[in-house]
């Protein structure tokens, strides 16, 4: 096993760990967001290992540095130090949809696996910085400058939401 | 690097995960999260695919991804605070004056 | 490698003109913010929003006049001849038109609405733009990367839309179910998606086509968990349960834009990912014409069934629009060109009557609430005769009476479930519209067979509405009659264009 | 369109003069009630040109208009009259001014629509009954159900919401099925030519077959839902439902009896004509060989239809549900004489269509005129009304003997001709049908002597006021027809040969056939009266 | 019309446009009539509407004469005019035309419907007078009574079945409404309606004799409802048989037995024999003249004069044959049996009138078709007067009909007296009144039928019922005009004779009744007398019935005669006897026998077992099954409503519920449904 295979079950069950606390953690939501943010590393990690490093580096700043920071941040705002609710309704649609999810995945994934490509050779520079910045500014240009129109859209609309008084 | 099909049993498992916390959380932030954990367990697909195929579009695929996730949290969250003023909750099952 | 791409921008053109009305608008707003009088005129909430609603209508028109242009043109524009992403051809370009249609009419529909109901902001044409927009890339995309985030441009503005009328419990909760529900189902597309692309290594539909493999699991779940996402759009049974929390509780502005406009976005999109990604489907995937049989039987027998029980018109247009989506996933078990030339007519007819019911209601709507109860409607033809008349002809033509549009979609769309043999699916579909006939009519018995009782309506209509209103009319009666009218110097004929546009995915 | 052609004219002036009243603004209710009789009586006037125009020797359609609608769709507007459309085209248009005439007071408000749903109902008919291509026909069968529709559910009775909606729904239901069987028609014509053509037949001028060239296949050479079989029972569904035949005539009673006198009377004297005429008109033509398959349960239930619903009207509180129960007893004798598949038989249920149309019609226009005097229809109310009202009685009374086929009257042709043609199918068949005539007497007598007869004992009946100049009017203009085609029919029947002959002709071809063919329809039956068409048609 | 059917050899007819007139003219009166009064709601004045009225019977009676002397001035065996008017109806092979026929039966017909008629008409104008209880009550029974001319003209002038039917129930018609003509009573309204009911009932057969006889001529090639073709092409299907059903006992039956037997319903029907006679009875209701013309005199006769018609099919079949001689005889003895505990003046009259009708009908079963006709004819005069009598008996006691209130009246109302006494003479069958020799010549054809099977106890049956005839007509007789007044002192005093124009019609029948027998003369007296042909009536008819030639030596002839008018004598002695003599005896008869007196006085109770076999039970069961049960329970409730209510209930008690209103219950299907297509497409 080399270096990178070990760096990847590493990385992979600490990425599924800190998933699973996530969900599991029913008290505290600030530690929820904490492990969302292993997660987000663990996995950052993961990509480099499979030669995504811009990704890897994007995954790192965007996610937790960004989005899991929104979390928090709205956490905070709201105040809401714990995840306690009062007892739910019935728990049968959750536990049949957790029993559906896992057939699902028992389902799909050793289908698809018998069924994988073989790795290729990667071409110099595959996912660095000017191979993919390249492949985003020529190729994939359209769903760049869609994709801005789409952050506009969304900053326009949570300032609509959130705002206190837009009235 | 490892097989494939490794790669592709942690994605599944990370978006298996993010389901369940969709479906079973009643904490409306944790279910975001859930749903951003899923479209994480995707991106890892992606980024495998992309390893495998040598093919750079799955990766330019994942930056707008996040960007489009990040667009989401916003809006989310933004719902969740409007409606947290109505409500003073941020419990989803408090949620369903609609229904029939 | 180097310097950019040699592009056709003409092929974006359609989509241009939403965009840069989404961001006219809030630069347009932020100037009349300051001011006091425009054009000699003082400038008052109303006046700014009309001037708001007018801007984006007619950046809409734009696209739709391109688009038209682009149709009778008949040409196929690749973005990127070396690899196309989005194509301007005869298919996009009627589903542009009808898209930039429906956001139009729901754009003027919304001016006086918003007013009514005191939520009016220059935000709201922004969002609505952005959504069109993100449709029309969504129905012109030939790459999955672009499909999503078409959609999700598509999505998340409305996602806002629908929870735009903050102070209502309703409407955020509309918001809330919506961002929930569709944001787990653009996950599971995105899966799908994913999987397709590890299927074939390409995101591009042309290149999915020649190295997709349908025999693999691994493109059949893809496939199908594509499909799910777009299920969920349309409102497919059991991907509906959204629909009629969403309609009924935004606002009936928004829930009249999205009931056609993402229908339209997401039937085509996903038309074009089957036909041309995945390729004929009786060729590629065996089965799959029986699944969209299955899903279309379960969404128009749900749809219709649950609408019969319902006490609030806007739920009950809601429930009937998931009805509508059954009968046009016909389209997909027939995989003929016949079937899907008379899907597009459809979602063309579709627009003109579901916009035009929704509109009544808009029409109604009195000093912030809105009056969409049926007892609401109890009466209407002594108090508001014109409206009550207009509502009975939506009605009529959504049961798909003769005469009506509705009836030359559904004769268009059963006639070739018919010829692909499917002759079952197709009585049930007419039993199931049987049931629709009866909650279809349960208004105009209201309207004329009913004293008035309650609070009395809003006594005038708006002029924007009343336009919106004659224009649905006007439309449904001579889709109804002549379908194949030519409209613009007589060489718009929808009818042959429909049949031409679906040729190219052929 | 540039040039109008007769018929054109008559189908659609009607709905042109309630456009054109709905454009006009500030019109008083008056003047649209006149311009509503005058509008219909020009239009009757028309289809007078028609009717003298006709040409009895000619087979074929004639006064034809075809003009491209959607002719991509194979859909035209193409009409055209034989015999059988000729006769419902007049009987339609004359008893719509008789009807708006008398019930000139029977609606109070709303009268501008009224007006209105009068008059496109009128096109909604007259434009089926004249149409010749499957979709404009359907087109035209849908639409007039929704000014009758408003009627019924606007200017009706108590319960006219239910009676309302279970007539639309009802109709729908049957209509529904035959939509998809008349696109598996279409599916089959275009396979079969290549081009989709909605047409019944091939259209002068052109060169494309109609839809009733289609070779549709037998049960057993192809898949079930191509056969005409199951083509023509979806077809038969339908139109049995408006006819309506036992047991699909629920709908009716309520729909009669809540409707007001004018929906009643133009429901019977014309919606439930569909039916038949389109059975006539298509079912028959389209799959002969499902006809003759289907015979026993057509005649079946039509006789159970009409010795049910005799017996049923009999035990009638209502007048005015009795009046609907006849119907129903009435138009089995029509279905019984049109599966006869004889000249005597379909004939008879031509004429016996017009005869239901003018008798049932005039006794709806009687019970609305004492309905608006007194306010009811029951039976027990009244007793002794020929003492105040001798000539309301006289009228009542010439409408009763044509509905239970006196002779010199108008409903003993029909239903002499059908019964003489059943027999010659079946005699059975004829003879238990002929008891329904003995029912009739029964069930119209009683009623008219509870109602006419025997001391006034009702203190609110005495001071009944007898027909006025309008009513008297009215009721001669009905009276006059109903005397006249009683006594010389042959007059309107030379005008149904050829349609007839050109029906039964596909009848007897698609008869051979089967009896040719291994599976063998009983050929003895439907097949040797049609022998003596041609020379029928030789010797007129 | 079919070439083939002209081949045959029909017998040749000269046109005569004369014809028409002969029904139109009451026709015309009837329609002026009808206009002024169910229209404009006018009155003519009393002098117009009996020149109207009265002058087109006359006329048309004068016509009748005219065409019957130019029908005599015809050679021999080539005796008919035709009129053919216009095509009536037309469809296939079938064609009806609007054409009357003149020939020596329907000639006989004619003359006695006008002439009888005519001083119907005339005795109507007196009786009507004093109707004020409608005050446009004479012109309205003038209208019905013109109306049912023009019908029983129609009826005996068609030239083919259809027109003959036209006629029939034109006359039915006018029989209703003249039943129910004081329509203000519920009891005649009643009446009315049970009769036309029941004529429904025999029209049925009719009808279906009808289809059967055209469509076996048609069959073979001669489809035809003329009269003179049928005749001509009888013979063609006169042998063939059928196969009957088993639900009718199965066996082969001639077809011409088959046609008898369902033409005779039609017959049953509307000259009131068993099973259908109970309307006749009860159509007394009307008024009197009405009883008279139509109840007595022609329509009921119509029935006899259908057999006659179409005599050829009762020769070809000899069961229908006898089927109409039994039930003539039976109807003849039942009624008679009932006639004799009657009280009603008019109800005895009735009850005889269905007693005589059965007699025609043993003629017409037996063969003896002039001899029916013949019957017809002098029943029309003695059975006219008769009535005419009664109805001025009961005009001089202010309408009161009951005999027990009556007695003595023969020197209040002298005239009346003496011409019904002809009348009871006549029909009791007193030699060489008209009553005598036709029912002699009935008596002798049943005695001398070899084809009806047990034809002398027919012929006993009809001798019985003649000494029954005398017995109840005498008992009529003495009742109301012999013994003591037993009505009111003040009815007395009212007594008196009525009006010329009563008197006049009596007798002028009077007359008739004696001496009408007079043109059917048995052979049997004209070999006595030296006279060749002395049945000159049947000699004329002989070209459409055939001769009836008796087959008795004279000697057995004769007292056959003499056994008869024996009978009838003490039928007589005994009602004198009983009612004039011992007037106690009836009554304690009557309390010896309570049970059979009870049955005859209550008419064997047959309208009560009818009410309980079928009217009753068919209510019933259309109320409670078919409107209840099927209508309103299974159709409506199960089927429509029931299947609305189940899309109701499917969605409001089940689906509702997954729409639960919870975003992650949504979910929860979103994956469910994710789960099924990935199975569907991967699996």
């Amino acid at each position: 096993m080399t270096a990178s295979a070990v760096l990847f079950y590493l990385f992979g069950a600490l990425a599924l760990g800190s998933a699973i606390a996530m969900v599991l953690n029913v008290r505290n939501t600030v530690a929820a967001a904490l492990s969302l943010v292993v997660t987000m590393i663990a996995l950052a990690g993961v990509f480099v290992l499979l030669d995504a490093f811009l990704v890897g580096a994007i995954q790192i700043m965007v996610y937790a540095g960004a989005i899991v920071v929104l979390f928090l941040f709205v956490v905070m705002l709201l105040n809401l130090r714990t995840d306690l609710f009062p007892p739910g309704r019935s728990f049968l649609p959750k536990v049949l949809g957790v029993v559906a999810a896992l057939c699902l995945l028992a389902l799909l994934v050793p289908r698809i696996g018998a069924h994988l490509p073989a790795p290729a050779l990667l071409p110099e520079g595959f996912g660095g910085f000017r191979t993919v910045g390249l492949a985003l500014f020529t190729r994939y240009l359209l769903p760049l400058e869609v994709a801005s129109l789409l952050l506009l859209a969304a900053i326009v609309g949570a300032v609509v939401l959130a705002k206190r008084r837009i009235d | 690097m490892v097989p494939l099909s490794h790669v592709i049993w942690l994605s599944a498992a990370l978006f298996t995960i993010g389901v369940i916390g969709a479906l079973t959380r009643r904490n409306l932030i944790v279910i975001l999260m859930s749903i951003e954990l899923m479209l994480n367990a995707v991106n890892l697909s992606l980024v495998g695919f992309a390893r495998v195929w040598g093919d750079l579009g799955g990766q330019v695929f994942v930056l707008m991804v996040i960007a489009v996730a990040a667009a989401e949290v916003a809006v989310g969250l933004g719902i969740v605070i409007s409606l947290f003023r109505n409500r003073d909750s941020v419990n989803v099952e408090d949620v369903s004056l609609l229904k029939w | 490698m180097n310097g950019l791409p040699q592009v056709n921008v003409q092929a974006v053109v359609p989509t241009l003109y939403p965009a840069v009305g989404a961001m006219a608008v809030l630069v347009v707003e932020v100037l009349l913010a300051g001011r006091a009088t425009f054009l000699g005129r003082p400038l008052t909430k109303g006046r700014v929003a009309n001037y708001l609603g007018v801007l984006s209508a007619v950046a809409l028109g734009l696209s739709v006049i391109a688009a038209a242009q682009s149709l009778v043109a008949g040409d196929s524009i690749p973005f990127d001849p070396e690899s196309p992403m989005f194509r301007l051809d005869r298919f996009s370009s009627f589903a542009i038109l009808v898209l930039g249609v429906g956001s139009m009419l729901g754009c003027l529909l919304s001016v006086n609405y918003l007013l009514e109901l005191g939520i009016s902001h220059g935000e709201y044409y922004c969002l609505l733009l952005a959504a069109t927009t993100g449709m029309m890339f969504m129905v012109g995309a030939v790459d999955l990367l672009l499909v999503f985030v078409g959609l999700e441009l598509m999505s998340i503005p409305i996602y806002v839309l629908a929870g735009f009328q903050r102070r209502n419990l309703r409407s955020n909760e509309s918001a809330l179910k919506y961002f929930l529900v569709g944001s787990f189902a653009s996950a599971v597309l995105l899966y799908g998606m994913t999987l397709v692309y590890g299927a074939t290594g390409s995101l591009d539909y042309a290149t999915i086509r020649g190295a997709i493999d349908p025999t693999s699991p691994l493109a059949l779940a893809g496939i199908a968990l594509v499909i799910v996402g777009f299920a969920f759009k349309v409102s497919a049974v059991p991907f509906h349960q959204w629909t009629p929390d969403v309609y009924e509780g935004a606002p009936t502005a928004v829930t009249a834009y999205m009931s056609v406009t993402v229908k339209t976005a997401a039937f085509v999109a996903l038309l074009r990912f089957l036909t041309e990604a995945v390729g004929p489907p009786a060729s590629a995937v065996a089965n799959l014409p029986g699944l969209f049989a299955a899903l279309a039987v379960l969404t128009f027998v749900v749809g219709n069934v649950m609408a019969v029980i319902q006490s609030n018109v806007k739920r009950m247009l809601a429930y009937s629009s998931i009805a509508h989506g059954g009968y046009l996933l016909l389209g997909f078990v027939a995989t003929t060109a016949e079937g899907y030339a008379a899907m597009l007519f459809y979602l063309l007819v579709y627009v003109f009557m579901n916009v035009g019911a929704f509109g009544v209601i808009v029409a109604l709507a009195n000093q912030g609430r809105d009056t969409d109860r049926f007892d609401d409607f109890a009466g209407l033809a002594r108090t508001r005769p014109g409206l009550a008349a207009l509502m009975t002809l939506f009605m009529v033509s959504l049961a798909g009476i003769p005469g009506t549009a509705g009836f030359m979609a559904k004769f268009g769309l059963f006639s070739a479930v018919v010829r692909a043999q499917h002759v079952g699916l197709a009585v049930l579909a007419v039993l199931a519209s049987l049931i629709s006939v009866y909650y279809y009519l349960r208004l105009p018995v209201l309207m004329y067979m009913r004293e008035p009782a309650g609070e009395a309506p809003r006594a005038e209509t708006d002029a924007l509405e009343g336009i919106v209103l004659v224009i649905c009319a006007i439309a449904v009666l001579v889709l109804g009659f002549f379908p194949n009218l030519g409209i613009f110097l007589g060489e718009l004929r929808l009818l042959d264009l429909a049949r031409a546009s679906v040729a190219s995915l052929f | 369109m540039p040039h109008l052609g007769p018929i054109t004219i008559v189908t659609f002036l009607p709905a042109a003069t309630a456009l054109v009243l709905l454009v006009v603004p500030g019109l008083s209710e008056r003047l649209w009630k006149h311009a509503a009789v005058a509008s219909t009586v020009v239009t009757f006037l028309f289809s007078l040109r028609l009717f003298q125009g006709f040409d009895p020797t000619r087979t074929g359609y004639q006064f034809v208009e075809h003009v491209p609608w959607i002719p991509d769709y194979g859909i035209h507007y193409f009409v055209g009259i034989d015999g059988l459309s000729l006769l419902l085209v007049v009987m339609t248009t004359f008893l719509m001014p008789v009807t708006l005439v008398a019930a000139w007071n029977d609606v109070h408000r709303s009268v501008k629509s009224y007006v209105f749903f009068m008059l496109t109902l009128e096109t909604g008919m007259l434009g089926a009954f004249v149409a010749l291509n499957l979709f404009q026909f359907y087109v035209f069968w849908e639409v007039m159900l929704i000014p009758m529709y408003f009627i019924i559910g606007i200017w009706g009775g108590p319960r006219r919401v239910y009676a309302a909606v279970k007539f639309f729904l009802y109709t729908m239901f049957g209509s529904l099925l035959m939509f998809v069987a008349i696109l598996v028609v279409y599916g089959l014509h275009s396979q079969q030519f290549g081009q989709p053509n909605l047409d019944l037949v091939a259209a002068p001028g052109t060169s494309l077959p109609g839809l009733l060239d289609t070779t549709i296949p037998l049960a057993g050479q192809a898949v079930w839902w191509k056969t005409q079989t199951w083509l023509f029972a979806a077809f038969a569904l339908a139109f049995a439902i408006k006819v309506p035949m036992f047991p699909f005539h629920t709908w009716l009673p309520d729909a009669h009896v809540e409707a007001p006198t004018s929906g009643s009377v133009i429901l019977a004297a014309v919606l439930l004509k569909m039916g038949t005429y389109g059975f006539l008109r298509l079912g028959v033509p389209l799959f002969p060989a499902a006809a003759i398959e289907f015979t026993p349960i057509i005649f079946g239930l039509a006789l159970v239809g009409i010795l049910y619903a005799a017996l049923v009207a009999m035990v009638q509180a209502d007048v005015k549900k009795l009046v609907a129960y006849s119907s129903v007893a009435h138009l089995g004798f029509v279905m019984l004489g049109m599966f006869a598949f004889n000249l005597e038989g379909v004939k008879g249920s031509i004429l016996q269509m017009v005869n239901h149309g003018l008798s049932t019609g005039a006794l709806f226009l009687l019970v609305g005129m004492i309905y608006e005097r007194r306010h009811t229809r029951q039976i027990a109310q009244f007793g002794g009304i020929a003492k105040p009202m001798p000539v309301y009685a006289a009228m009542f009374g010439v409408v009763t003997m044509a509905s239970i086929g006196l002779p010199m009257l108008n409903g003993f042709v029909g239903e002499y001709l059908i019964l003489l043609g059943t027999w010659l199918a079946s005699p059975w068949v004829s003879s238990a049908a002929a008891f329904g005539v003995v029912l009739a007497a029964v069930y119209m007598l009683w009623m008219y002597r509870r109602v006419f007869f025997g001391p006034v004992e009702n203190p609110e009946n005495r001071g009944l006021i007898d027909l006025d100049l309008r009513e008297k009017l009215v009721m001669v203009a009905v009276v006059l027809p109903i005397v006249w085609i009683g006594a010389y029919p042959d007059y309107l029947l030379r005008r149904l040969d050829a349609s007839v002959i050109d029906v039964l002709r596909r009848v007897e071809a698609a008869s051979a056939q089967a009896a040719s063919a291994p599976v063998t329809v009983d050929a003895t039956r439907p097949g040797a009266a049609l022998a003596f068409a041609h020379e029928a048609e030789g010797s007129r | 019309m079919v070439e083939a059917a002209r081949a045959l050899p029909t017998l040749a007819a000269t046109p005569s446009t004369l014809l028409r007139w002969i029904p139109l003219l009451p026709l015309i009166a009837a329609v002026v009539h009808g206009v002024m009064l169910g229209l404009l709601r006018r009155t003519l004045s009393r002098g117009a509407v009996i020149a109207l009225s009265v002058g087109s019977v006359i006329a048309s009676f004068l016509l009748s004469v005219v065409a019957f002397g130019q029908l005599i001035g015809l050679p021999e065996g080539q005796r008919a005019f035709v009129d053919d008017v216009y095509t009536w109806i037309g469809a296939g092979r079938f064609s009806a035309e609007m054409s009357f026929l003149l020939d020596p039966l329907s000639a006989v017909m004619i003359l006695v419907v006008t002439g009888v008629g005519s001083l119907i008409h005339v005795y109507s104008v007196g009786y009507m007078d004093d109707d004020h209880r409608d005050d446009k009550g004479f012109q309205r029974f003038f209208c019905y009574l013109n109306l049912f001319t023009f019908s029983m003209l129609m009826l005996v002038l068609g030239d083919n079945l259809l027109v003959l039917f036209l006629g029939w129930e034109g006359v039915g018609l006018c029989s209703y409404l003249l039943i129910g003509f004081w329509y203000m009573d519920k009891w005649n309204a009643y009446c009315g309606s049970k009769a036309f009911i029941v004529n429904r009932i025999g029209d049925f057969g009719f009808l279906l004799g009808i289809f059967l006889l055209f469509s076996s001529l048609a069959a073979a090639g001669h489809p035809t409802v003329a009269f003179r073709d049928i005749a001509a092409a009888f013979p063609r299907i006169a042998e063939q048989t059928v196969q009957m059903p088993d639900l009718l006992g199965g066996g082969e039956w001639k077809l011409a037995t088959l046609i008898g037997v369902l033409f005779f319903v039609g017959a049953m029907g509307k000259s009131a024999q068993i099973p259908l006679y109970v309307w006749l009875p009860d159509a007394m209701a009307g008024p009197t003249p009405v009883s008279a013309l139509i109840h007595a005199a022609t329509m009921v006769t119509a029935g006899v004069y259908m057999v006659c018609r179409l005599n050829f099919v009762y020769t070809a079949g000899p069961g229908a044959a006898a089927l109409v001689a039994w039930i003539g005889g039976v109807t003849a003895l039942f009624a008679a049996t009932i006639a004799i505990t009657q009280t009603d003046i008019k109800k005895v009259l009735a009850y005889s009138t269905v007693s005589q009708l059965g007699y025609m009908f043993v003629a017409a079963g037996c063969g003896a078709f002039s001899g029916a006709i013949f019957h017809l004819a002098t029943h029309a005069f003695f059975k006219a007067l008769l009535f005419l009598g009664a109805g001025s008996v009961i005009l001089a006691m202010h309408h009161e009909q009951d005999v027990d209130k009556m007695g003595g009246l023969r020197k209040a109302i002298p005239i009346t007296h003496w011409t019904f006494l002809v009348g009871v003479l006549a029909i009791s069958g007193i030699p060489f009144f008209s009553g005598f020799f036709s029912k002699d010549e009935i008596l002798l054809a049943a005695h001398g039928a070899e084809q009806i099977p047990g034809h002398e106890a027919l012929w006993a049956i009809g001798l019985f019922t003649a000494g029954l005839t005398a017995l109840y007509m005498f008992r009529l007789y003495f009742r109301t005009f012999h013994g003591s007044f037993r009505g009111t002192s003040e009815q007395l005093h009212h007594v008196h004779e009525p009006a010329q124009t009563v008197l006049v019609p009596l007798v002028v029948l009077a007359v008739l009744s004696a001496a009408g027998g007079l043109i059917g003369v048995p052979q049997v007296y004209g070999d006595i007398l030296g006279v060749k042909n002395a049945n000159s009536l049947a000699h004329f008819l002989a070209q459409v019935v055939g001769l009836h030639e008796a087959e008795v030596p004279q000697a057995e002839e004769l007292r056959l005669a003499a056994l008869a008018v024996l009978v009838a004598s003490i039928g007589i002695a005994l009602a004198w006897w009983l009612y004039v003599q011992a007037p106690s005896v009836p009554q304690r008869v009557r309390e010896s026998v309570g049970w059979a007196y009870r049955l005859l006085f209550g008419k064997y109770y047959v309208d009560e077992l009818y009410d309980m076999l079928f009217v009753n039970p068919l209510k019933w069961i259309s109320e409670n099954v078919f409107y209840k049960g099927v209508d309103a329970g299974l159709v409506d409730g199960v089927l429509v409503n029931g299947s609305a209510n189940a899309v109701q209930a499917v969605a409001a008690r089940a689906l509702k519920y997954l729409q639960s209103g919870f975003a992650q219950s949504y979910l929860f299907f979103m994956v469910a449904g994710a789960l099924a297509i990935v199975a569907w497409l991967v699996v």
